[in-house]
């Protein structure tokens, strides 16, 4: 796999990789990515071997799969299980674990009905063929994923299509900063914005990050060299003691972000306060059917509950969640805790802040 | 989180566009565009959905400010 | 005999002679297999090298095969992976009542010229008929015996630290093309699948090259798993040049679309050759001369360090795991 | 693991290399299928008899036996039957997404006692695990290789005038067996199938009595069908004695209620054995000392009259046509 | 096979042989059975090898599946198309062919649902383990079936399982030998008379058989010895001119019949005109859905129609089922005609003539 | 037509009996019976149901006749 794409060039990286060195002045640099994709990318690059020891690289709740909680997983398993209910899914809720270790797959290899989609618009091609079944689509996902699901649903409902239904267990990110960064053992020197969440919600929801909490924060994309900047941004902040929110992601991040597809959210859903996993509880995190889409709420319709769940035993995602503890610090990490037999939601996605250790990092082999 | 592809646009209908990238042609939404794009863009898709147009200056910008000097101005 | 498989074409009666007669013997027809016994004879030298498979893809035509030609290729090559000349085929056959008769002949007619192609010849078979709503229209298995030509066959176990990895060609054509006619993942993309059979090529590699190593076809799982599962075997790291392994953009870029990665991808004409370093490059020449191998490079070593792992390099310099994966890979939003 | 499998236990990664290890690897190993390379590497003395078949029975338990006995019986059977000693076994598993994981071993383990017993070896091996709904619990194939043992192999095409028609055992057994706990055919019967492989008893025969003409064994179809068949291979005609052809009272009385003929129903541990007349006796002896072959008696003659078909002479003499069915039997009010 | 049976008993077998040629004092005897069990029994115990050269076997029309009229098969394959519809039946129906060669056999090949019961009883199990389906029950045969059916029919009505519904095919004996011995071309001396039908329907509908038309007529069993038994008292009573209707299967046939299994058949269904394949209509020789169980019938429920089809091409099951040729006379017997493309109905059961005389007759092979 | 095989009656329990032949057991039903036959009785069944009881006394009529003497009377 080559690219000739200048963001992965290797002269132009290991020049900033330089560049980098000679911000941090010797010092540390304690960053947190809070974006999934960030993680994967930066093991997959190579660019987390690359960087100096300096650099402490902290994996945030960065992934809207790993932070489904136990309780959203038994709920809708619970429908999974029930005759004339088809869900329709994400591929990355497949394995995702719940109480007693019960996923997706398990539930289709004891008979449940579940369509694996790329896009919530496929779901709706999934019930109209299924015209005798209740089609429930799991609304997983943050910023930017809740307005594809709302976008949907605003077609269902022109559509009359009334066996489409959604469970929404979308998260928002700026409540979940806030809860990590009002921890006080928080000791987080710089974030790395998520890009694709920042298309939508632009940047002025990071206002508080520079004012309140002087951190350097970078709006980041995805290429290596994307990922390198945003750290040499970061180190140069940092080094000039002077926090702020940088949007390096101008391609695709504008500062005013998607106001088209808030607009959509804002009509489908209305806030709610949503369950982490591993953190618990944020107000204001979650978004639930608003009162005009009552009718396309599987919780609503189907009469589902959340009921609280058991904390799973010895699992340090809150932490890992929280940038308090790098995976490879848990202490079941790597034995109880594979990808295999995950102990913890950090340890199901490709994304998840475990699971990346586990799969991409060589020294920990 | 959140995986997202640029992809061309090559046709429009509608809500409904068809994009491209390197040979692989997919349908995508439009619902979430309040400005549709043009034939020719990049827009950028995420679960089947373009949220967003790519702007192709300031891609060249961000590589431009590291390959002219890297004068990193945070102002 | 009406276009659709009835039950009693499977039933070992009447019409499942005809069936026979019709369809598989007239498409397969040889001397061994025409004598339809309980067992086929045959004469073969040993030492021989033993292969089974069953098929089961979906859809049953893509573009670039069917199940049929798959079943063939899929199996000599298992057989020419160790060093061995595939000389003959079973073929087992477990059909959906229901279904469409000129599909079955339009299969089994591509595996009869596969197996011409490849120079096998089918000497058994099997047809089993389940009802509807029992088997997915059609699976096949086939079984494959070969002469091995070497005295030292190629093994998963014989990777040395000092060897080069080699690959045939470009990664992840099969899988991609399976996945972009699966449905629910409409989308479209100018790749075809890669199967085809490689018992010609590798015999040229073992004719020239009497210290080949390993050799191994990386189907289900991908160039990953398949060097995970050597470098297990034979207790060594393998290292490799992310760069160097050679993916059409077409498939990478249907890969980033839909969040998986080309190298856990299936292959269905393609392998892997790990010999000596210093025979790399005469390995290179061999395989360039066929069409088969034409896009063949080198894409990595095998070291002392890291046994049992794969190590990537990335084109940045920096390196990573590149482990086995659980399952199958589904397509992910994040 | 949960106890019911996952469609990642069938995809080549991780989960795959455990149920290979956890199930298959560890009822069936032996060093040539530990090897785990593409193919597995044998050197067995030519001619060799080479047969496939796939098992699809449903149930897959019933009184006698299992699929995995069945699939290691089925095929060492064949081989034995162009008188030959089965060596090898390859197995290829489709599996239902879902299947019980205990079940899937008690196959398993069910497969290991059978090929013990036979003394053969399963060297190759193949997993795929399809979606819920698109396999019926589990199909398995297997291939067989065996050693001819015999310059003038058995075979189907070898009966002649005057030799004698005799068979190893009570007939239909299996068959009725199957039928009695099919869904909707409820009715209790105390039968057991007869399955069995027979690969001793034919390579005593083999042994003892060079001049065996024909070994089959009349499954799928049965006696009446294998027996048309080979009327046709050898273009001669068979003659058989309605009462002399032995059938337990509870199969006749199965058959009887439900309006089927027990010489259509299938055999899964009985053989025909053809040969000169005045051998007949000696092959009777060496069948009942063994005690698959216990109840071996002749039951006809091969004519030059009537080539190409079976004729029965029943109990009052009166003669008829014992043909092929068009499909397979179905119960019947009329 | 063997058996101790005395009915199979080789010895008097032989004997009772000897009495027929006997009784015939070197005249012909042209026999009709009426049943295909008969002519299957005559084949299969092979008697039908041994009897005399003067002896001439005639099959009449005697089995329910093969006098099921083309009309009759289209009317429950268009059924068999319907979604939402099960099909019950007997084995027996299997490859019957309807117009064009179409049966339930390739039907279940495109997709049908039809389920294969040893009893109409079974059926109502296969209805409620599918109450969202319509299951009908092809109710084809003789006195001795229809009874079976009906009986069943008032369990459904008793049970309010509505979903159970029957096509009644029935076809009655006596109206159809009334319409064969009206034929002038009728030259039949004996009749072996149904075991079975005579079971339920008694003797006394086969009167006119010997007070009219002076045809000696046996009731017979299926064993060999039952048979030889028919013929030797046909051959009797043609010799000393004395025509009767003997019951010669008195351990399961008493002159009354059985009048609870008629009574049943009463209250379930009326009598009604009815199709004969290769015969065409006759009067008063079918069953149809009394109007208290109208709404378990098919037809009505279903809105199903027999239509006329044409009839088969070439086929003589007409003349055969009439026992005015033998079905090796057919022009097309065993060459366009065969059990696995059957033109006519009579090559489709085992028990119909020409499948019969195909299957088990020596000479013709 | 309608094949009908004698089986002793085991056990019966309302409209159902457990009918046995040759070791093969059967439930089969009784609706058409007006008089319901007897545990060790044979009863003649047809498509599941038993349409008659088996005279045993007239089976061995049948034969006798034959066996002594051949005095076939047709009154
Ligand atoms: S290693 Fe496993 S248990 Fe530990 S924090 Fe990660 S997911 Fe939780
Ligand atoms: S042989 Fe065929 S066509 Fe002729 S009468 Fe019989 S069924 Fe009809
Ligand atoms: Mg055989
Ligand atoms: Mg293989
Ligand atoms: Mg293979
Ligand atoms: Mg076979
Ligand atoms: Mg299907
Ligand atoms: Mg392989
Ligand atoms: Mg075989
Ligand atoms: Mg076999
Ligand atoms: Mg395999
Ligand atoms: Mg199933």
């Amino acid at each position: 796999m080559s690219s000739s794409d200048p963001l992965r060039d290797p002269a132009l990286c290991r020049e900033v990789l330089g560049r980098i060195e000679e911000a941090l002045q010797g010092r540390s640099l304690r960053f947190m990515e809070v974006c999934g994709t960030h993680t994967v990318a930066l093991f997959r690059s190579g660019v987390h071997s690359l960087l100096p020891s300096q650099v402490v690289h902290l994996t945030g709740p960065g992934c809207p799969v790993c932070v489904t909680h136990e309780s959203e997983v038994a709920a809708y398993l619970e429908l999974a299980g029930r005759d004339g209910v088809v869900i329709a899914t994400f591929g990355d809720l497949m394995r995702v674990p719940g109480p007693g270790g019960a996923s997706l797959k398990q539930a289709v290899a004891e008979g449940a009905r579940v369509e694996v989609v790329y896009s919530p618009f496929d779901a709706l091609a999934v019930a109209k063929a299924n015209p005798g079944d209740k089609v429930v689509f799991l609304g997983i996902g943050f910023e930017t994923t809740a307005p594809t699901v709302a976008a949907t649903l605003r077609v269902a409902k022109a559509e009359g299509l009334s066996n489409f239904l959604v469970m929404p267990f979308h998260k928002l990110v700026p409540p979940a900063l806030d809860v990590l960064l009002a921890d006080p053992e928080m000791s987080v020197e710089g974030f790395m914005l998520p890009g694709h969440v920042s298309a939508i919600i632009g940047t002025a929801p990071y206002a508080p990050l520079a004012e309140k909490y002087r951190i350097p924060s970078v709006v980041a994309g995805f290429e290596p060299l994307d990922l390198l900047q945003a750290i040499l941004l970061m180190a140069e902040m940092k080094r000039q003691d002077k926090p702020r929110v940088v949007n390096n992601y101008k391609r695709v991040v504008s500062d005013e972000g998607n106001p088209t597809a808030r607009a959509i959210v804002e009509e489908v859903y209305r806030p709610c306060d949503a369950l982490w996993r591993g953190i618990g509880s944020i107000p204001g995190s979650g978004l639930a059917m608003a009162d005009a889409y009552k009718a396309h709420d599987a919780f609503e319709v189907l009469g589902v509950e959340l009921r609280e769940s058991p904390p799973l035993p010895g699992c340090r995602c809150g932490e890992v969640l929280k940038g308090k503890m790098p995976p490879d610090k848990c202490p079941l990490f790597a034995k109880a805790c594979t990808p295999a037999n995950p102990v913890g939601p950090c340890m199901v996605s490709t994304e998840g802040s475990c699971a990346a250790y586990f799969k991409y990092q060589l020294d920990l082999a | 989180m959140c995986l997202a592809v640029p992809m061309e646009v090559k046709h429009i209908e509608g809500e409904v566009a068809d994009v491209e990238i390197g040979g692989v042609r997919k349908q995508i939404r439009l619902d979430l565009m309040g400005d549709k794009p043009q034939v020719g863009e990049f827009v950028i898709i995420h679960a089947g959905f373009a949220i967003r147009v790519l702007n192709r200056e300031e891609a060249m910008e961000t590589i431009k400010i590291f390959q002219e000097g890297w004068n990193l101005e945070l102002v | 005999m009406g276009n659709k498989l009835l039950l009693d074409q499977g039933s070992g009666g009447l019409a499942s002679h005809r069936l026979v007669a019709d369809v598989f013997l007239r498409h397969l027809a040889n001397p061994v297999l025409a004598r339809m016994d309980d067992a086929a004879l045959i004469n073969p030298k040993g030492p021989l090298a033993v292969s089974t498979d069953s098929f089961t893809v979906d859809p049953i035509f893509f573009p670039g095969g069917d199940i049929g030609c798959l079943a063939v290729h899929g199996t000599v090559n298992d057989v020419a992976m160790l060093g061995a000349k595939p000389l003959y085929l079973t073929c087992g056959f477990i059909l959906e009542e229901g279904f469409d008769l000129d599909d079955l002949e339009r299969i089994v007619a591509s595996m009869a010229r596969a197996a011409k192609k490849a120079g096998v010849r089918v000497i058994a078979g099997d047809t089993k008929v389940v009802g509807r709503g029992a088997a997915d229209k059609i699976f096949i298995n086939t079984t494959g015996i070969g002469e091995v030509v070497s005295s030292r066959p190629p093994s998963g176990h014989r990777a040395r630290p000092g060897d080069a990895v080699i690959v045939s060609g470009t990664l992840g054509d099969h899988g991609l093309t399976i996945l972009s006619h699966r449905q629910g993942l409409s989308f479209e993309a100018p790749v075809q699948s890669d199967c085809a059979s490689l018992n010609r090529l590798t015999l040229k590699l073992m004719q020239r090259l009497e210290r080949v190593h390993v050799l191994r076809d990386p189907t289900r799982g991908g160039l990953a798993t398949t060097l995970n599962e050597i470098a297990q075997q034979s207790g060594v790291g393998i290292h490799l040049e992310e760069p160097a392994i050679p993916v059409k953009p077409v498939v990478a870029s249907g890969c980033e679309v839909l969040g998986l990665d080309p190298l856990y991808l299936a292959n269905e004409g393609k392998l892997i050759c790990i010999l000596p370093g210093k025979l790399a490059d005469q390995a290179l020449a061999v395989m360039r001369r066929d069409p088969l191998g034409r896009d063949a490079c080198v894409i990595g070593t095998v070291t002392a360090e890291n046994p049992g792992k794969v190590v990537l390099r990335t084109g940045l310099g920096g390196r990573r795991l590149l482990g086995m994966l659980e399952g199958e890979q589904l397509p992910r939003i994040c």
